[in-house]
This record gives structure tokens, C-alpha cells and sequence, in this order.
């Protein structure tokens, strides 16, 4: 059986990713599952300077889902390569670094020293809801979010480059063949979609922020259909995401298009999903006698 | 080490109206929960939703795992009531760090408002006859365990709500009534408090006035418990700031992984 | 106590109204629900000739939602007018008629006969997802929109004219000033979002649709967030939907910005859930000391 | 006339590994449901997942209720399968329109493969004695009632896929023998059938050939279950082309509230 996978020239031993965000910089799951068994860790979104983030609260549950306001609190460049990289680095694995910044500037910078430290691919945040700033701009406008990813390719020298979709587009195919167009080695998504909710006995929105971005199995369909729509539309490798929670969910999005899928949320509610959807995809595997995973690709049967 | 498990309900006993007490029995029981931690535990029956974890403290040890008292709160809560003897629970811990064991020669003076009992109880069955308890509640029927605190501390002090049982009102009023007719210097003293947010900022301020040290468990919305979400961030003073006396500056650290427990002079209350 | 609320000049006994397809043409709940006891009923969407509908399966339920693609599926202007309407003109409630058409001139010649019929209100719905001519452009085309909108408002000289917006956009708030700006009385949403679920073990989409509208619990943070968004975006009366429940969710939508909110998923699931969620509303408004429902629209407290 | 109701579970009887027997206590027993009628039930405790209701017909009616025979399937099966006495589900029924009452003088066949029995049990009890049985099932272990419908019926033929019980193979082929040894002439026939679709487009095949009457009840993803989503929808011949033998010419029917009983001859198969 063969469960290698290929994103945009990176190859991982296994298409089970790590959702950004929701995986910490790798450490705090590593008493749950052995990282060495992911086929990529997506680590939390880095900018160039830390960032503190966004007051509490910064998370509230929704049916099948959960809003998280977190505002991008990360240790900030310097720090994640100082810090955190090295404790990565230890395991036999893929590490890739979501990124965000305020301008192509900042994207590139941060790149650039991602690219000499050697981290496998980066992926463009350009689509988190959450921080006004974050790069809400490049994720909804197609001529600036050409403009990010060509400035950034230009910049790094072997890293392999993901942009990683906004959901909160009316056609995400164009995004797409924009990313591919612009020379991105693959596309991630979906990122959250934006949400609120309110207490209704004080009034007041349950996030401190007001909004915040929706994940976990709620959106499933949505991000299934955003997968197939976005392999139709371009020839690089599709990651795709949003309420993992099992194998039999990682399996619709394969079918769907993805050439490799992250757990996000799931994590929160199963500190094991990842290393348990491995093992599920491979019953599947095993049952419906698919000899390579990635034969699994977009086979939709639409007749 | 915090380990993901599942855990057999033994009993799920009603104490009064809105509140349980639950008994799980864990198959490997290497994990030992100190005061002060918690765990996830997953309230689900079927589906995803509700789909987040609950986190509950420790309540008591017991020979082959462990006691959770809660209140029935919400929907993950209601669920939980709902569950019986048999019944399989999966879950994450012991989480979080604990209550800082206190030194000899100093009196610990514990604290809980309503349900925040859940997190102390262990901690002063873990010190016996060394503290004083003062706990608080809405009224009588929401104070448990009486007898156990009376046996196991120095002086139970209590109060309600409605006055049905101990002095009417706040239980940071019986506390002051307390400092009045406190018997060793206060610098002997340690507070160690759960319960209401408001409630542990005004501890907080009393103890800092008397110069006490005081720990406090805090509760936040929390998503993943081990640290990686940042969902259930608290301001605590950053260390320049702690330095310079300016409030202005602050970092914000987990209450799952940092806390629950926290010296109450780091929060920005 | 006053329940009563006005959407663009049309005053509703009380601001429950039934959700557009999921109250069928009242008559399928008349057994179940006092329909004199309801604000509105909004009627399935109406198109000038009758229309078949997809092929099934039509529906697939989704964590804590459900995908459709009735495609909308309709007996037509004529049959309406003859058989629906005057069974929904026994009762003492509003009725408002959801239409959709491939181009102006349908819509024109729709909006033309409702208004002469005398119905209450008329929903243009420019965002159903199933069918490839069923409006979608004019729900994610601004100059469009405005245009179809201008188009209908100039015919009909009765009706008050409430927009169905489509959730598939990134800037909810430009679409409804467009509305606004348009001449439309009142906007409503949101319609469902497009979305997909794929059978793994026969690797076929569950929807013969492929693609299909997600509704239900699951998208009501997305819904309330919008409803928020288009609310301080524009003055006209906002008409809120997408998940709701019971009243506690109902009002949410209320304080985020909604004057009048309509359920639909629900019905399948209770289907005496418009009459239960109006006694919650009341029993609320009893606790919270609320004299007038409408001075709970937008009273959010982001103190 | 349908309601929206609570039922209280009075017994849920495991029959075999992944099917039960659910008695149900009902308040108000005046909606007295018909054979080939159902039910929709809420499976879900507490939280939106499983969202919708799931559709079980009336599989025999009791003194102070009625009963539901059920597959455990997926999600929603697997929740009810886990209720207990006493617990409390709420529903809305009786929903569709009823298997027609054969004429005096006409001889029922009645059909069913698997869990299609469910449908059409209460039926064959309306009639007794008056009916052939048929009835396929996977193996023995999946047959259920045999000795109620032995007595019940003029003669019972089993068939399994794997031959534990009555003929091996499809019942289909069971049908197909008993042509053979036919006493009545066959417009005397009525065929009445509950069960897999292909099972059923078959039998409709066979009834149009031999020119009897038969009546499916037919399954589609619901909703709703009154008539209101539209999601149910079955392709019928359109009135039109029944008359001018076109297959191409359809409407579609809710199996909800048009059926879920329907003549075979009107299904595009
Ligand atoms: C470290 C810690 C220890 C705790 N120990 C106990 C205990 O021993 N006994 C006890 O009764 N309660 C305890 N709580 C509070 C308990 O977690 C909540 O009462 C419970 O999560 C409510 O869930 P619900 O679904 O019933 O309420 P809902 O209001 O329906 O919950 C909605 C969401 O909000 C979260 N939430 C609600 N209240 C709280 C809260 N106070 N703190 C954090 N998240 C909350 C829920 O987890 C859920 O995600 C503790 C909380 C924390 C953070
Ligand atoms: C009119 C009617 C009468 C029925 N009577 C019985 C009965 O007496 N006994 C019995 O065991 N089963 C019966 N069924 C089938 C039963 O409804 C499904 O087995 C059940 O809904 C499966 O639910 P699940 O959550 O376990 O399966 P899942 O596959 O997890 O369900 C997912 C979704 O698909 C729907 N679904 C799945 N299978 C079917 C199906 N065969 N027909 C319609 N919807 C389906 C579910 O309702 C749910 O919405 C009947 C179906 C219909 C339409
Ligand atoms: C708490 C939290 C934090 C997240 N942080 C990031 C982030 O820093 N960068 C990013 O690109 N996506 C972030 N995401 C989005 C996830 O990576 C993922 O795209 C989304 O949650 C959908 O997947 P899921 O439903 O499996 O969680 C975050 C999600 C959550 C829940
Ligand atoms: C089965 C079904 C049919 C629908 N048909 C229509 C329609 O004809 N016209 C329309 O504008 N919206 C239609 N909708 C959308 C609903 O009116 C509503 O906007 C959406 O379902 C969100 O609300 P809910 O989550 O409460 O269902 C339909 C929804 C469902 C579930
Ligand atoms: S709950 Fe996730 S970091 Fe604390
Ligand atoms: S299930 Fe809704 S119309 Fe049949």
C-alpha cells in the first residue's frame, strides 16, 4: 500500500496534515500522537513581529462548530525559528509554516528567512477573518492576492509555496486559478468562515472581537464542495480542510479532489485524530483495494 | 503526563436540584491528578454537537480513579446529568497546574464560591486540619460536603445568598469578619480561592492589601485544554510590567496550560 | 405587550415568519400550526412557468444541517394563483410570495401578477444555489442586482418588495446597500450556502445535484454575523434567517439587527416550531421587561 | 389526521445483532394508524446532530400504542438503538397514505425483503389468513415473527441469500415458482410489496407482465415527512403519458405524502 503524496514537488510519507492553528507548534500534541507518523505539520500562523492576539473571549462553541477569535497571538518570527523550529525539526517529518503579514513586504521578509532556515513549504495565510489587518484584502481580491503570491515565489528559493483560500469568495475557482496562475506550487482550504454569536441574556457578542471564524464539522459541506470545485479548476495539488473529524470525513474530501487533507478542529475533541484517521484511511485502503492513496483523488463517480 | 481515555461512570449522583456528583472509575490509574487540575471530558452522546469538551475539576481521588461535582449548567452539562451507571466517558488528563502545595508553618485560608468547592476539596483533604475553609453559596442546599470540611479543616466558615445557612451575603464579607479575629500574623497566611470571577478579584485585592500571597483557579472557554488552540487566554501582568508597577503592559497566557491555578497578584483583573 | 413590527411599510402581527421552501404553501402545516397565529408565510419560490425540480436524492443531512436541491421545484404562477393563494387568504397572516425567473422580464411579469392578486410582499430570490439559471448571477452581481431590483420595484405599485440576499459574497454589506440603493423595501437572509457530502463507499455525490444549499444550525453563526453586517450597513427593515431553532436563537437575530425573523429547517424538525419560538419570544420579552419587540432589533452591547 | 406527539418508550427489544423492536406508549391513541402508514421520529438527545427526524412505518399497532421494527443503519438508528424504557421520543404520524384494503374475493400477495416487513406486517394482520407471504431476508437470523405470520397468512415462503432458511437466493425467485403452482387464476392477485428498490422494480416487472395489480412502498430521503420540503421526490408517469405509453413524459410525487405507497405501474423504475 502506498500512501505517499506529492504538494507541489514536497513529498509526504502520508497525506495526514495539521490544520494551522489548531496544532499548537507541534509540542503540545506530541504526549498524544507521534509526530513522526504525520505526513506534515502546519504549524500556527507566524507574522513578523509576535503578536498578542485578541482579548478573551476568543473562542465560543456553535452547533457542530466553533468560533475562535484568537487574532493571530504568535510568537512572532525571530522566536518560532529560535524557539520552536529546532523542537520540529527533531521529528521525521514535513514542517510547514503559515505566515501572515500586513503587506508583501512583511510576507516576503518572513518567507525569506523561512526559505534559509529550510522549513519544507510555507502557507500564505491570507485569508483569516479575524484581524483586520491580517491579510483579509489579499484573500478577497484576485489582482492583490496575484500580486502576494508572485512576490513571494520570487523570494523563495526552494520552499515549496501553498496559499491557503478564503472561503468567503462567490467563486473560488477564479481564486484558485489565480494562486496557480501566480505561481503557487499548491492550494489550501478552507480557512474558517467568518460567524458571530450572541448572549442573549447580557447582549453581548460571546467573542470579545464580535465575529470570529467558523471551523469544525458544520461547515464540512461547504469546504467538500469549495475541494471539488477548486480541483476542477486548477492542476496543482488541492489540500483540503474543514471538520475532519474521521477517516470517512478525510475520505470525502480525496474523493472530492484533495491530494492531502489537515485536522484542525478535530484535535481539539480528540488529541488523537490525526494518527486515528491514518489508521482508518488505511482500513479503507484496505477494504476497497486501493493500492495508492492518491488513485483516491477526485475519483468522484458523478454519472 | 496528561493522557486521552476513557473512563467507566460509575455513579452519577444527584446532590440536589442542579448539582451531581460523578464517579469514574479509570483502568490505569498511573496518571495521579494533584489539586488544582482538570479534565476534558467529552458530554457527547452520538454526533457533534454539543462538540467541545467540558472541563471539570478534580474533585476527590478515590481508589480506582476519580469524583467530578458539577452544576448543571448548559447543554454539554445537561447531557452529562443525563448519564448513567456503565456509561463510557472519554476524556483529557489531568490538565492544567495545581494548586502549589503550601509550606509548613503557614495556614492556608481556602475559598470557594459555589461550585469552585469542586476544585479546593482536594486540596484541603490533601492538608488536613491545616486550613481554614470559608465557603460560599447561594443558599443551603448548594453547600456540599459539610461534615467532610468541618472534619478536615481548622474552621469552616460559611455563608449564603439567601442566609439559610452561616452569615447572609458574600463569603469575602465572612472573610473580612475573619481577619478581625485572626490569631496568627498575616504574613502566615496563604489564600488558595475558586469560584466567581468578581469573587477571586476581590480576594485578590484583600490578600494583596494584607500582603498575602494568593492563588486562584480561573475558568475560560476552552477548546482544546493542552495548550494549542489559545482559546482560553488570560491578561496577567508581563514580566517588565510586574517590574515597573505599570498595568499598561500585559501578555496574555493560557489558563489550561499556565493555570488554572495563577497567583492572583500576576492577573489583570 | 407589542409584537408588532413593520417591513417596509407592511406591518406583521408579530415578527415570525416561515423561511421561503420549508413551509411548502402553508397548507402542508395548517394540521400542525395555527397559521393566523404566524406574522408572514413566505411561500415556496414561484417561477413563471412550473418547474419539475431535480432529480432525487434531493436531500442529505449534514452535522447538525442538511443539504437540498429541490431545484426549486414549483407549480408555477398560474396554479398558484388559482389553487395556493386562496387557501392562504382564508387565514389572517401575511403573505409573501418568494419568486425567481431566468431574467428580468420573468420576474417583471411575476411581481406584475402578484401585485395585481394583491399578495402582501413579494422576496426576490436572486441566491437559490441549485439551478444554474435560477438567479444566481443576479445574487452575486452587484450592477445586476441593482438592476433587477429597479426593474421589479417599477412595476409593482402595491407590494412591498423585500430582497433575498445571497450569503456566497465577501462583502454582504455592499449588497445590501445595493438593495437599498436598488428601491428593495427590506432585505432578507440568508438563503442557504452551497455545499456538497459524498457517499465514500460508492464514491457518488449524495445529492444527485452534486452540489445542493446548506440550511439548519449549522450555518447560524455565518447567518447572524451577515444579518449584523447588513444591518449596519443599510437602514431598510432586515429580515433574518439561517438556523434558527427556537426562540433563544430567534433572538439572537433580533439583537444582532434582525426586525422580523423567519424559520425554516426547523419546521422539518418541529414542525410547530414557528408557534413555539413566538411563546418563547413572548415569554422573553415578559422576563427581560421588553414592551416593544422591535426595540430589540440591533440592540447588541458591544460595550 | 397526523400529529406532532410524545411517545414514551416502554420497551426496546433487541431481536437480533442490528435489529430492534421498539413498543411505544402513546398518550392519545385517537390517530389510529393504517398498515403501509409511518412514523417520523426524533432520534436525537440533545444538540442538532442528528438533525432530522428518520421515518419508520407502523409495524403493528398495540392496545395503548404501537410498534416500530427497525434496522440499525447508521447514525440515527444506532442513537435509538440505545434508548431505553421510559426515555421519551418525539414524533409526528401517522404520515403517507395506507396500503389499499383488497377487495373481498381478491388474493393478496404480500412481499417483503428484509426490514420491508415492517411496512407490510400490520397489513398482513388486517387480512388474516386471506394473504401468501413472501418474505427474504439476508439469513435466518434476519426473519423475523415467522410463526406470527405462519398462522397469519395462507402460506409463507422464505427465502435467504445464503440458504439458512427457505430457498436460497432472492425472493423474487420464490414469487416466480409459486406462478407455477398457482391456484387462482392471476387477475384474482393483488401484489403488495416492501423492500429494497430493485427487489421492487422487479416485482413491478413481473406484476405488469402477468397484468396484476401491485402496490410498493418506496423510500427516499425525507425531511420534512408532510409534504412540505419537497424532498422526497419519485418519478411517477405524468398522467399524460400513462395514457400515451411515453416513458419520457414524468412528475415527480413526494413518497411522503403521495405514497409512500404507490401503484408499481405509475413509478418510472
Ligand atoms: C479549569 C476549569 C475547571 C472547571 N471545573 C468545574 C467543576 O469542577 N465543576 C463544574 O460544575 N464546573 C466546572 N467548570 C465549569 C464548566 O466547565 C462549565 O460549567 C461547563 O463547561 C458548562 O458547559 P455547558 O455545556 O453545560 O454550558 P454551556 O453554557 O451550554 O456551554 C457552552 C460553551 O461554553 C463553555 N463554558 C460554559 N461555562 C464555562 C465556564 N464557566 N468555564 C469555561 N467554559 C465554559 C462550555 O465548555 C461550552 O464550550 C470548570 C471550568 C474550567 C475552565
Ligand atoms: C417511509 C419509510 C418507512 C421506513 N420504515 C422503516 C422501518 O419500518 N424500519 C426500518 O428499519 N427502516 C425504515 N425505513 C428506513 C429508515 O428511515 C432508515 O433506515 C433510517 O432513516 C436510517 O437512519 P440512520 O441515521 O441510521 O442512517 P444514516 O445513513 O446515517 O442516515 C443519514 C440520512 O439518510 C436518511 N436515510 C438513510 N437511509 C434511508 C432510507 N432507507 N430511507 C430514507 N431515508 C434514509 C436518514 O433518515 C438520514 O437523514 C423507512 C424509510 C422510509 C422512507
Ligand atoms: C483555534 C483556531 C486557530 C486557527 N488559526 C489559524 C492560523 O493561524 N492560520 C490559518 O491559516 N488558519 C488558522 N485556522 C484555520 C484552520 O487551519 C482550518 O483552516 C479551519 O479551522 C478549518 O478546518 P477545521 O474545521 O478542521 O478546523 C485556525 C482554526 C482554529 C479553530
Ligand atoms: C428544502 C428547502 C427549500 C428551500 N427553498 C427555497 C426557495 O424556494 N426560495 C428561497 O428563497 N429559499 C429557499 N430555501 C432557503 C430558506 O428559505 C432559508 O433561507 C434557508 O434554509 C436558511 O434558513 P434555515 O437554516 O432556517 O432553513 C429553501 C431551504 C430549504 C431547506
Ligand atoms: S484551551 Fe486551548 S490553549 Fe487553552
Ligand atoms: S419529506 Fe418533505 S416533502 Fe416529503
Amino acid at each position: 500500500m502506498n500512501l505517499e503524496v506529492e504538494i507541489g514537488g514536497l513529498k509526504l510519507r502520508n497525506p495526514v496534515m495539521t490544520a494551522s492553528g489548531t496544532f499548537g507548534y507541534g509540542e503540545e500534541y506530541s504526549g498524544f500522537v507521534d509526530l513522526n507518523q504525520l505526513g506534515a505539520i502546519v504549524v500556527k500562523g507566524i507574522s513578523l513581529k509576535p503578536m498578542q492576539g485578541n482579548p478573551p473571549p476568543r473562542i465560543s462553541e456553535t452547533p457542530c462548530g466553533m468560533l475562535n477569535a484568537i487574532g493571530l497571538q504568535n510568537v512572532g518570527l525571530e522566536l518560532f525559528l529560535k524557539e520552536k523550529l529546532p523542537f520540529l525539526r527533531k521529528f521525521d517529518t514535513r514542517v510547514i509554516v503559515n505566515i501572515l503579514g500586513n503587506s508583501l513586504k512583511e510576507y516576503q521578509k518572513i518567507s525569506e528567512a523561512l526559505d534559509d532556515a529550510g522549513v519544507d513549504a510555507i502557507e500564505l495565510n491570507v485569508s483569516c477573518p479575524n484581524v483586520q489587518q491580517g491579510g483579509i484584502m489579499f484573500g478577497t481580491d484576485r489582482k492583490m492576492l496575484g500580486q502576494l503570491i508572485t512576490g513571494v515565489k520570487n523570494i523563495v528559493k526552494n520552499t515549496v509555496l501553498i496559499t491557503k483560500l478564503s472561503p468567503t469568495v462567490s467563486d473560488i475557482k477564479e481564486f484558485a486559478k489565480t494562486a496557480e496562475d501566480s505561481g503557487s506550487d499548491a492550494i489550501s482550504l478552507i480557512n474558517t468562515i467568518p460567524g458571530m454569536s450572541i448572549d442573549i441574556n447580557t447582549r453581548r457578542p460571546r467573542l470579545k472581537n464580535i465575529t470570529g471564524g467558523l471551523s469544525g464539522p458544520a461547515i464540512r459541506p461547504v469546504a467538500v464542495r469549495m475541494v471539488y470545485e477548486a480541483y476542477n479548476a486548477v492542476k496543482i495539488p488541492v489540500i483540503g480542510m474543514g471538520g475532519i473529524m474521521n477517516a470517512d470525513d478525510a475520505i470525502e474530501f480525496f474523493i472530492a479532489g484533495a491530494s492531502a487533507i489537515a485536522v484542525g478542529t478535530a484535535n481539539f475533541v480528540n488529541p488523537e485524530a490525526t494518527t486515528g484517521i491514518l489508521s482508518g484511511l488505511i482500513k479503507y485502503m484496505e477494504r476497497e483495494n486501493i493500492e495508492r492513496i492518491s488513485s483516491l483523488t477526485g475519483s468522484l463517480d458523478i454519472g | 503526563m496528561s493522557r486521552y481515555f476513557r473512563a467507566k461512570i460509575r455513579e452519577n449522583l444527584p446532590l440536589n436540584r442542579n448539582h451531581k456528583l460523578l464517579t469514574l472509575e479509570t483502568s490505569s490509574p498511573e496518571n495521579e491528578p494533584l489539586p488544582g487540575q482538570f479534565y476534558m471530558l467529552g458530554v457527547n452522546r452520538g454526533g457533534y454537537d454539543p462538540l467541545l469538551k467540558r472541563a471539570f475539576s478534580l474533585f476527590r481521588k478515590t481508589s480506582d480513579g476519580f469524583q467530578i461535582l458539577y452544576r448543571i449548567k448548559g447543554k454539554g452539562t445537561s447531557l452529562l446529568g443525563g448519564m448513567k451507571e456503565g456509561d463510557m466517558i472519554d476524556m483529557i488528563g489531568p490538565l492544567g497546574r495545581s494548586y502549589p502545595v503550601p509550606e509548613t508553618g503557614r495556614t492556608p485560608l481556602v475559598i470557594a464560591g459555589g461550585v469552585g468547592m469542586a476544585s479546593v476539596f482536594s486540596l484541603i483533604e490533601s492538608i488536613p486540619e491545616r486550613s481554614y475553609v470559608f465557603y460560599g453559596a447561594k443558599s443551603k442546599d448548594e453547600l456540599f460536603m459539610l461534615d467532610e470540611l468541618g472534619a478536615l479543616s481548622k474552621g469552616l466558615y460559611i455563608s449564603t445568598d439567601d442566609g439559610s445557612l452561616g452569615k447572609k451575603g458574600n463569603i469575602a464579607g465572612v472573610l473580612e469578619d475573619f481577619w478581625g479575629r485572626k490569631h496568627e500574623t498575616e504574613d502566615q497566611y496563604l489564600i488558595y480561592a475558586c469560584g466567581p470571577k468578581p469573587l477571586l478579584g476581590l480576594i485578590a485585592r484583600t490578600a494583596s492589601s494584607h500582603s498575602i500571597q494568593a492563588f486562584v483557579s480561573l475558568e475560560e472557554q476552552m477548546a482544546c485544554g493542552i495548550g494549542a488552540c489559545l482559546g482560553c487566554a488570560v491578561r496577567v501582568k508581563s514580566p517588565v510590567s510586574v517590574l515597573q508597577g505599570s498595568e499598561q503592559d500585559f501578555i496574555y497566557r493560557k489558563v489550561c496550560k499556565d493555570g488554572p491555578v495563577f497567583d492572583a497578584a500576576e492577573i489583570l483583573w
